[in-house]
């Protein structure tokens, strides 16, 4: 379980634009999480309050969104687009990738040509969608 | 603070890498000339040495350090604890994406070269550290740029062989460094008996320390894997000389 | 049709590579296995055969043909003319990065690279040409994808030294490039005095035409940037000889 | 002068679309002249008006339209922003980053931190705006 670490990210993330903003209060922040990087919203959610709790940053309990993002593949070679869930994943492989999302590129191929060429359109992992600090 | 660096991975990343004492790149825009034999010795000496060190592979696409040391890397994995715990092996905290590419080949755009060291980067718990030797690839692209910037003051030993392709590379490099800073520890000037004029006048001429030559050793090869075998190369020894050097 | 595709300059390119006849690229994910000399001597002995011979150097952040073969890169440009006319040198119509980046450092993003390939491949204009040699960098990174991308019908020279690091590199470069369906001309053994076993047998495991061994040349250095010697050695000897296999 | 290059990669880009489209005519085209190429706009326009002829395109005078881009650059390591009126271009540089745009990185550095990491944020070289076709 690395989503403490995730979290942490996150919390001293909004952390610095409390201060860069002199704001105080973290009104809104929208967190998507990306299918490869599998974050058990739970864990991550329970982690995420507790940083905040401890670096004193204040927030309604409606401040926190979490959206889940599948994810979606795109050829670079043939244009073929297709989706994880078109994949047979077994649990070592969804292991190594929930790691290091770039590590898709090591175990799947273009299912139309074969190509390793292909870009993760979406769902790759946590990215911060919309914050708002007062 | 510009939003480029607001990426909550940037700010991770300050974070983990916060005890390490000191970060020592070993670079060339050469490939081949020898920089992860000498990283994985280096790393290997030092943890021999009674120093706290970690080696981390930074050559994406082909990475090798594992190789060297003979790292079984099916059985040995780094711990998940609050992110990622590097395994200690022969002493040393190692990391390298092949724990998670499984030595599969590993093809990727810079974009995405540049996501991976910053996930690696920002999820590590290095822990208490006192050298952190970094392994990177030939070129001057993500990987280098990744490294000058996102790890905390970095020290770059150069390698360079006497042949004219290395020399013309290896000074390429120098500029690049030079241009925006770097801290240069030296130079190695590496499959040379001893040495040569060309590496000296470099050194010379851009007033970069020669740390020393590693003369070709057509034993290494043959000891690659097994770090019994390593330690009675001559290889090695030159690395224990250059490592008193700078420590 | 995709989008991708619609980029004008990968129209361009079609259009600009359609005169040539084989395209054959030198691969190898390891750096310093002699893919530059290897692909520099090549075109040297193709055109010194009297077949018309392009060579593009595609190591783009650390270009070097131009250095084997002694081409004084600020005398010697390209014509622009409706495009670019790659200069003919040695009877090879020569082009490489290095005639607009002037020798000095080139540090450029994964992005950046392929922005540079697109542009050189969409504006030269290589007319009739029996074969286009490209020199590549080591790992699999824009540049590798991209020749595989944009050149037409690309046919792959492998090389590979027999040492215990060269061989698991050139193992995930073959997986790579068997998955996608690529054309493998075949591998060469470089730096060997003779063909070794375990090269071999990756040959015949993977299906693999073994184009020859090329041994280790001392004296091969010594002629870097002069043709006529780098002509008497025993490295452009082994050359000729797979040149003959495959032609 | 390597504009009939470039236009005729554009020409044959419109061509392409056309036949894609089931098409004839070209209605509108939007392209912009990054600085950094240098391209010569009358040049440009003659070449390109001549390639439609060759190509029997169908286009209006108006159909054409060239917008100029200056170039903006953005250092990834010190977020320092400057333009290339910032610079003194001396004319054999200007001349080789009028090919490859990528070389700028090997004549100039960040004035502020000396770093070649930086970005070419815009005024590269030619990109299409919009195309519409009939
Ligand atoms: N001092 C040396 N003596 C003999 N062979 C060497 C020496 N240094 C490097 N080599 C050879 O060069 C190869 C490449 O070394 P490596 O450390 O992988 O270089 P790099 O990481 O710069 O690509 C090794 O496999 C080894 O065969
Ligand atoms: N057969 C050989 N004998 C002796 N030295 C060689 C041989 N092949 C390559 N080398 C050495 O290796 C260096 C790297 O070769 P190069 O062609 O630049 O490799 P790459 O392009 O794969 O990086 C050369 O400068 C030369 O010193
Ligand atoms: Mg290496
Ligand atoms: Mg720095
Ligand atoms: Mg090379
Ligand atoms: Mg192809
Ligand atoms: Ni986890
Ligand atoms: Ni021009
Ligand atoms: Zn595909
Ligand atoms: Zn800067």
């Amino acid at each position: 379980m690395h989503e403490w670490a995730l979290a942490d990210a996150v919390a001293r993330y909004v952390l610095e634009l409390l201060k860069e903003n002199n704001a105080s209060r973290l009104e809104r922040i929208i967190i998507r999480l990306g299918v490869l990087q599998s974050i058990d919203k739970e864990v991550f959610m329970f982690s995420l309050r507790e940083l905040f709790r401890q670096y004193n940053i204040e927030y309604s309990d409606e401040a926190i969104v979490l959206i889940d993002e599948e994810a979606l593949f795109r050829c670079r070679r043939c244009g073929y687009t297709w989706s994880l869930n078109d994949l047979e994943v077994d649990e070592a492989v969804r292991e190594a990738i929930h790691f290091i999302p770039e590590v898709v590129h090591s175990y799947f191929t273009c299912p139309r040509c074969g190509s390793r060429d292909f870009e993760v359109v979406k769902g790759r992992g946590l990215t911060i969608g919309e914050v708002v600090v007062k | 603070m510009t939003n480029i660096e607001l990426d909550p991975r940037i700010i991770a990343i300050r974070e983990s890498l916060k005890d390490i004492g000191n970060t020592i790149v070993i670079m060339s825009s050469k490939g081949g000339v020898g920089k992860t034999l000498i990283s994985s010795l280096m790393a290997l000496s030092l943890s021999l040495k009674g120093s706290s060190v970690g080696l981390l592979d930074l050559d994406i696409t082909n990475p090798s350090c594992h190789l060297v040391l003979g790292i079984n890397i099916s059985s040995i994995k780094p711990i998940e604890e609050k992110g990622i715990i590097p395994p200690i092996i022969h002493g040393i905290k190692f990391l390298s994406i092949v724990f998670y590419s499984e030595d599969k080949p590993l093809s990727l755009r810079g974009s995405e070269i540049d996501y991976a060291i910053k996930e690696l980067l920002a999820i590590t718990r290095w822990g208490k550290t006192s050298y952190l030797i970094v392994d990177s690839p030939p070129g001057i692209s993500d990987e280098a740029l990744d490294i000058l910037s996102y790890l905390i003051d970095p020290r770059i030993i150069l390698v360079t062989t006497p042949s004219p392709l290395s020399i013309k590379s290896i000074e390429r490099m120098i500029v690049f460094l030079k241009d925006s800073g770097e801290k240069i520890i030296g130079l190695i000037e590496n499959m040379a008996n001893k040495p040569t004029n060309p590496i000296n006048k470099i050194c010379r001429d851009y007033n970069i320390q020669y740390l020393g030559n590693i003369p070709f050793d057509k034993y290494i090869d043959n000891c690659i894997g097994d770090i019994n075998c390593i330690k009675t190369t001559l290889f090695y020894r030159s690395i224990e000389g250059i490592i008193n050097k700078i420590t």
